[in-house]
Formats: C-alpha cells, structure tokens, sequence
C-alpha cells in the first residue's frame, strides 16, 4: 500500500490538504530570504513563488527559460519554464544557455528540482526506466536537471513511493552524489551536491562523510517505519529526528491563491 | 551531427550569398530549401517561439530523415516523428510538456527503437550552438561529468584543463545545415527583433550553415535601422524570410500570443486512447487537410486565437 | 590575472550577497571598496561608455597598484598612469585616439619600463572576459597563433583540437576582482539597461567578482520589470549603484552625449609639449582640484556639454 | 626623398588630392557590392563608406565596436569605430566580441585595415618599432588587428615609405604569410591571409606560392622603380603591371562630402 496514495488528502485541525500541497509548503520552507534558486517546473517554481509571497519576498528565483528574477502571478502558472507567464514583472530575461551558465558561474545558491526516480547517494533519473538499451519506459530526459545537480546544492521534492526511492538508480540523468563518499568530486563535480529530499513523508538529507540518505525529519503522523518501508534501500536515521510543523492555513491559502486550477497541485 | 573541420565551414559559409538583399518567400518555397536528411536546428523552447509554420510545411511537403536538434522538445517533435519527417531528434527534453505528462509518441517511437532521442543537458545543447557560433570546434564546460548521460555520448571529450588541472568535458560544435526560426518581426532582408525570451536563437541563427526566418510581421529595413540595438539576428546569417501570422500557433509567441491551451489540452486527448491514430488523425486534419496556413488558422478557430492573443498581449498591461 | 580554481571562484562568488537590496552610493563610498592592488575590469571602449566617474574618483583617492584590463584604452588609461592609480594595463589598444595620434603618456611609461602594457588581441579580451563570465577557466580560438603577441604572452596554451585535430589557442578566464561599468540607467538594485553598443560589458559583468555600476539615472524596479527582455546587466552581479549624470564625460555615452571633442583636442594640445607636465597640469586642474563631480562638469562647461548632449541625443533623430 | 612626401598633393587633369585621399578612392575600388566587409578606422572606414556610396550599395561594413552593416554619414566620421557614429542608421549592434567572432565564424569576406609597418610576407607591425623588449616607440597595439588577419582575406592601405615597407618586421602583431611558403597555414591559420596591399604608389599583392609580395600596377605617374627605392626589400614584379585609373572628380567630390574636415584625409 502506497503511503502516497493513503494520505492524498490529510488534515490538520482545521483543513485538509493533498501530498502536492505538502510538498509545496514543505519545499517552500527550506528556501531562505535572499537567496537566489533555480526552480525546475511543477512543484519546484510553485514553492518558490510560495516563499517569496510568505517568508522570503527578497527570493531571487531563475527559470532555465531564461528568467532572472520572477514573479509569477496568481493564477497564471506557466506550463514550462519557458513561456511569457515566467517573464511578467521579472528583472531580466536572457538566453537558456547563458542562464544555465549562472549555475557554473556560481551566482546560484540552491538549485531546486522534481524527480522521478532518486537513489540512496541522491542521482537522480529523469531518462530509463529499466535497461537503458531496451528501457521499459522512456522518460522526457534531463532538461536543465543535470546542469543544476552538477553546479549547485540542491533541494528536491518527490513523492516518497518505493519504486522511486530505490537503491541503484536505472540511468543516473542528474548526479547526487554518485557512488557516495568523494565519488562526486572525484568525476569533476567540486562544486555542490545533494541538499534536501522533500517528500510526503518528511524531510531527508546526507551523511556528510558516506554520502547517503538519511532522514532528517518526518512530516505529522507519518513513523520512521513507514518511511523506510517507503523506500527502496537501507534510509540513515539522525540522531534526532523531529516531525514537522504541519502546513498552516494562511500557507495552504496562498499556495491555492497561486494555483487555484491546481495544475502542479492536483 | 559531428563538428566540422574548420576549412569546410569556412567554404561553406564562403558560398554563402550574405549580401544585403531581400530573401521574402513563401512557406512552400521555403520548405523546398531543406532536403531529405538535413541537420534542422529548431528555434524557440517548449511551447515559446516554435517555427511551426515552417514545420507544418516541411511536413506537407514529405520531408525525410531530418535530423532535428532543439533545446527542449514538445508537440512539434510529436508531430516530426509521427509524419515521418524526422527519425532523430537530439534534445534536452522530450514531452508536450509537464502537465500532459510523458509523450506517449516519444515513448512509442524510442522505446520502439523507430527513432532516435540524442539526449544531451539542456546546458550541453546550447553551448554545441554557441561552439557553433563562435566558429569553434567545441566549448568546455563543467556539467555532465560522472552521469550516465555523457557517459552515452560518444560525441564528447574530457579533458585535464590545461591551466588549472581541473577536469572538464568538451562539448563538439552544432552547425547544422538548417536553422528554424520564428520571430516577432523582421526585414526583408532578415534583420530580425526578438521580444522576450531569446532561448538559443541567437547562436543557432550564428550556427547555422542556412536559416529560414519565419515572421509575424515584416517591417521596412529602415524601421529596423532606427533601433540597431534591437536586432538580434543579422541579416547576413539569414537565407529566407516568411511572413505567417500566428506561425507558431498553437504554441506562443511573446507579446502577441500565449499557448492556444484548449486545442493543446483537446491534442493531448486525442492522444491518450490510441497515440498513433490519434496523432495521425491529428496530422490529416490539421496538417495535410487545410489548403493554406489560413486554413490551418481557421481550423485552429477564432475564438481560440483571440483568447490567445488577449493573453499574449496582456504580458505588456500594468 | 590568471584563471582562478573552480574551487576559489565558486566560494568567492558565494560569499557576495547577491540578494534583491538597495544598493546606491555615493562616487567616495564606491571607491572605498576598492583596495589598492585589484585588478580592475574597464567596461565600455574607447571613447564610449567610460566609466570616466569612478576612474575620476579612484584617482582622487590616491589609489595604488591597480591593474586595469579594458578592450581599447583611450585617455583614461594615460589618467590611471600618470597619476599613479595603475602600472599595469592589459588592452589590445592604448592610445587617446587615431585622430590625436599615438599616446606620448603610454610610450614614456612603458617604454620607460614604469609600467607594463600588455596587450592581447581585442578579441582575446573580450573571450577572456567570456570565459570569466561563463565560470570555464578557458575558451578556445583561432586568431594570434604564429604572430608575436601570443609568443609574448606565457598565460595562453596551443592545443590539438580533440575533435578535428586542428590548432587553436586557448586563452585564460580573466575574473577581475571589479568591474567598472557605466550605464544609460539602471535600478537601486543594480538592474542596468545598457543602449547602443555593449562592447564586453554583459560578460564582465559577470566575469567579475564585483561590480560597480554608475549610471547616467537610477529608475525604479518596476519600471526595468516592465521591460525585462531590455536588462542587460542583472542585479545579482552588482554590489554598488552611483548615480552620475554625464558619468563618462568627456567621453561619450550613447544616445545621450558624445565626446566633448573641444576638450579632448585641448587635452591632446596639453600633452604635446611636454607630456608628463601637461597631464600632471591636467590632472590638477580636472581631477584634483573640483570640490564634486559637478564642480569637474562646471569646470568641462555648459556649452560643451550641451553641444554633446545636443549631437549625442541626435543619434535618435530621423 | 620619399615618395609620399613629394606626391603629397597630385594632380589628375582638373584636380589635386592628397596621398591619403588616393590611398582611400584606390581602396575603394577593391571592395564589390554584396561584400561583408570588416573595416578599421581611418581609411578603411572612410574608403568602405565611399565604396558603399559608389559602386557597391549594397556592401555590409562591420566595426569592431560591434557594428553590422553600418551606414556612416557625411561629416560625422567617429573618432574610433567604437562611438555612437558608427551606429546611426546600421541594420545591427551587438557585443564587440560577438562582432570579432564573425570574422572566425566566416561571414567575413574582407578585412580592411591601415599598417604602420608591413614586411614581404605582408606581416603587420603596430606594437614595436625596435627590439619588443627596448623599444625604440611602443606602438598602440592590435586592436582587432591580430584577429582581422588572422581569420580573413586582408586589404592593407598604408603609405608607401622605406621604413614602412622592411624585410622583417619587428613584431609580428597582425600576421600576414609569416614566413612564406605554408608557414602560415601551418601556424594553425587555415583561412585568410593577405590579399592587397594598397599605397600611394600601387597596388600590391603575394605570390601564390612563396607569399613574397608583388608589385601588381601603378599608380599613375610611379614608376616601379620608384617602388622599389621605397620599398626595404625586394617586391617581385607581376609580368603585367598596368597603371590604374587615377581618382575621378566625382569619386573625390565624394570622398570629400564625407570628411570635409578631413580628419582621415589630411
């Protein structure tokens, strides 16, 4: 039984929301005043529209689209990160590549991603499912996800399903921290790496030394068990691990302000 | 799509007309400058700025073996693929898009091995335009390393950096024969302005051994000449220039008109039974049916296109 | 200024505060961030968008040792030696102009071994500065090799392109500690709109570790978000904003006055005779003797700053 | 005596110009419609906007300042080809590094530049009179100099003078055929290389194989002995060396409507 599909719709006091929603508010949670974030579609630029409207109004959000500062409105969610509605009210528009050339610059500081498949050392597969010569599915592929896991810290928000949490990912699209241990800066990748795993269930990060997953905090009502049962591989536990301030009201009403179609919420 | 020796894209850029001269033809004469098995570099990203105009007439014509290269991939490379027209399309992404979930035509197509999807970073893809650009044979960078994606393309080199020892991966230069454009307005002679995103438009017009420019509107050389800091591709790079209003319908263009969503949304339906009957049923009525572009527009539908264009323009309101 | 390591440029960069914040000055407090020693990138070219302001500034306060690399270097280059600021240029071109010949201020120091001059091709700056901007520790080309000025030059390697074999030079990343950059206008936070020519500006911008922008006049943030595809510098590269009017005097500043020529051909006419006198004179007269930046313009005159802004505003004329 | 000096006002049958003035018409006439041409400031810049109000229309001048297809207008010369003048009326400006990797790129037919020293094998000197290290004059530098003839078919205009012309230049800023032969193909220069060289006196060119510079016609009224006593090697001789037609009224009426105050034709 999927954790994700139970708890599709979970309450606190006074509302309800979807495992989308948490995500959203969680994810929103991690960004900081100030910093700049490159968000991937979906989750990611809704959270991080979310954080600027709550906690965080000095966010400085990228699109690979080219946008530099956005201030996506209320209702006018972009299907990708390449149309007009990413551009309205931002403070500059340049090219694809010259916007992904701010991750190798370094101006970026949290990169900001979905995933469909993440393994125990956090690479992430957007690309095969199953062998990659004769692959069961075919999925879209990297889009700018490799060029933002190899360059900046990153903070990605999933559903925790165990057949996306497994041990060895299928094809690794975009790198965590490959083998775990210095494995990642010894391929080329001295710069960043996996910050945060944002799921349903709670909130995950990495053993600095090993490299691999380990749970940080976990969401109300959900046990660590049930994380691990969740997942695919041997999870970390912190020493001590807290459960979460479930999402507040005024948090759940801006998220649904911005997405009222529910078109990354559904 | 291997980088050129030096001396052959010299000698062909060489023979290259790049005087100033007006180069206005219509869709059809245009399409006829791409030949069977062409290296096409398609403009715009995702839903922004595809060329579908030229597109929708490479298809008409029975064009062949293309080999498509565009940063991300959307209904466009549904379309290329499941005409014919195309059996390779190198890109960083490959779906209509996000909240129409994976293609089913894409998948239909690879996992079939009927096609071939040369995945490369979103970065990768542009800085093979800029190498391409730039006129040289490849651009270093600092992606990719150690994942499975370059570790698939034979196409690419690493390197100890000769300055600093740092390891790095070399990414070869795209030129390909053709460029696919579509802009907000240009000249006759192809000075083009581009509002908005720019995408990867401007190195890939650089890169590009010939590039067929289609426009929303032409405008007098001397309206272009009274801003030069508007133009963003020279005319010396452009071999064609079309004029088709609404020429990336149904997907957008900045300023004038945001994604035609209800006729995306009723596409992506079409597809979801049956992909390959329902994307053919979509190639005939849509593509091989309508007499004109015109008519294409018309089947688009009205209402549709004004909601769109209501939208688009709004980009601009307070 | 060779090529940082990944690794110190990364944490050099993450160390700014590049967040969305005021940050307007005035010309002393800008230059107060600049130590003795920086290196030191020049935006503009030639006669065209010197960042004449804060050059005018740094020398008042008696800055020492910097090393200063521009694209083309005109008189503000003879300033920053015979003042002192500077004995180190690294241009492709050092001399007030064609018109006024070669620079006598450029030959007594360098051929007197006072300072260095040192040169690289124009467009082996501006990939320098590229480089810089993309966060490669190199790019490739195809100019200087078999001539001098690269056999001068130890920071450059030849390499055997991995793909095709051929020679290319491969010049280093230059990411100076500051960028000095004059503007038409840009916001409190650093959001630049730059008109007419950009010469190398976007790029060293971004190469640089920080910049300093003056600007002709500070709009607000809304109305660069009105136009966001018109931002050519973003504010999270930029750590001080001065607003100077008339910031690249006697200089030009596109589309709002062009070089006081009177007053260059009368500084040029001081020169001649006795050059290290009559720069030393001017120096005195310009640099050091005004109480602000507008007793420096009451002092270049109304009339010719009129007659510059009257010629440089015609560029918008039909 | 040097020629320059002696022929520094000439005579056609009804008027008299100025050894610049014959260096600029005779440039001219080298450049066709439909060409790109990539021009320095001075004379080329003075000769391609004459070209372009002659014969060739529709010829396409860049500037290194990051001009395309400029139109400069009558008196209003710039000062380098890096101001605003440059601009008015161009069908584009972009970035001065983009516009230099045009030339690489090869949508460049001709460069076109002045000289200050030039040697048999067409190399250009404008860094170093005497030993680099001691100089006797530090020159101002390449500019775009090195990158116009390391990537283009070259046309050199400069005054025709003993000093100038010498066997070896002191330094090789902007490289002509280096040392004959292959030798600059095998530097790695597989495009380009000096076409013409045109001064008071003639027209000159290279010799296909050995790349020594040829003299290829006369200016009306040189002999080539002149030539060669102004010149500090020996020039080969074409076997035709036809005299060219002097300036016309019409061509130095117009050269003179676009610098009455001659600022590059004193």
């Amino acid at each position: 039984m999927r954790a994700a599909a139970e708890r599709a719709f979970m309450t606190t006091s006074t509302t309800t929301y979807t495992a989308s929603e948490l995500l959203a508010v969680m994810s929103a949670g991690l960004l900081c005043d100030g910093q700049v974030v490159f968000a991937g579609v979906g989750i990611p630029l809704l959270a991080a529209t979310l954080a600027q409207r709550l906690h965080a109004p000095g966010l400085t959000i990228l699109f690979e689209g080219g946008t530099i500062g956005a201030f996506v409105e209320p209702g006018k969610l972009p299907p990708s990160t390449n149309e007009q509605r990413c551009t309205r009210r931002a403070n500059m528009v340049l090219s694809s590549t010259d916007v992904l050339l701010l991750l190798q610059r370094g101006y970026v500081d949290i990169g900001f991603m979905g995933g469909a498949q993440i393994d125990q050392y956090g690479n992430l597969n957007s690309s095969f499912i199953g062998d990659p010569q004769h692959p069961t599915s075919r999925l879209p592929g990297s889009g700018g996800g490799n060029d933002i896991a190899s360059l900046t810290q990153m903070i990605v928000a999933m559903r925790h399903e165990k057949r996306r949490f497994v041990k060895k990912v299928d094809f690794v699209t975009s790198p965590g921290f490959l083998a775990g241990d210095n494995s990642r800066c010894d391929a080329g990748l001295v710069a960043g790496g996996m910050y945060r795993v944002v799921t349903d269930l709670g909130m995950l990060g990495f053993d600095e030394r090993s490299k691999r997953m380990e749970l940080l905090a976990l969401h109300p009502g959900v046990t660590a068990d049930q994380v691990q049962q969740n997942t695919g591989f041997e999870l970390l536990i912190a020493s001590e691990v807290p459960v979460t301030n479930p999402p507040t009201e005024n948090e759940l009403a801006a998220l649904r302000h911005l997405d009222p179609d529910r078109i990354y919420t559904a | 799509m291997l980088t050129l020796a030096y001396n052959e894209l010299r000698r062909r850029t060489g023979e290259r007309d790049r005087s100033l001269r007006e180069k206005v033809m219509s869709l059809e004469a245009a399409a006829a400058l791409v030949p069977d098995g062409a290296s096409v570099g398609i403009g715009g990203s995702t839903l922004s700025r595809t060329p579908m105009a030229m597109i929708w007439a490479l298809i008409r014509a029975g064009r062949k073996e293309l080999v498509c290269a565009r940063s991300i991939t959307s209904s466009e490379g549904e379309l290329l693929l499941a005409s014919g027209a195309s059996r390779h399309v190198l890109t960083s992404w490959f779906s209509q898009g996000i909240v129409w979930g994976v293609s089913r035509i894409m998948r239909l197509y690879t996992e079939g091995n009927r096609a071939r999807f040369e995945e490369w970073s979103h970065m990768a893809v542009g800085l093979r335009f800029r190498a391409g650009a730039m006129g040289v044979p490849f651009l270093p960078m600092r992606s990719m390393m150690g994942s499975d994606v370059v570790a698939q393309l034979p196409d690419t080199r690493q390197i100890d950096c000769p300055f600093t020892g740092e390891k790095l991966v070399l990414v070869p230069a795209l030129n390909p024969e053709f460029a696919l454009i579509h802009v907000q307005r240009c000249d006759a002679y192809g000075n083009a302005q581009i509002d908005g995103l720019p995408f990867m438009d401007l190195d890939l017009a650089m890169a590009a051994n010939r590039v067929i420019l289609t426009t929303e509107r032409i405008v007098s050389n001397d309206q272009i000449r009274r801003a030069p800091d508007q133009t963003k591709i020279p005319f010396l790079t452009v071999d064609a220039v079309v004029e088709v209003p609404f020429g990336s319908a149904p997907h957008e263009c900045y300023g004038l008109y945001e994604p035609l969503f209800k006729h995306l949304d009723a596409y992506a339906a079409q597809l979801r039974q049956n992909p390959e009957e329902g994307i053919a049923a979509y190639l005939e009525r849509f593509f091989y049916g309508p007499k004109s572009w015109t008519e294409y527009l018309d089947l688009l539908g009205l209402e549709e296109l004004l909601d769109a264009s209501r939208r688009g323009k709004s980009i601009y309101d307070d």
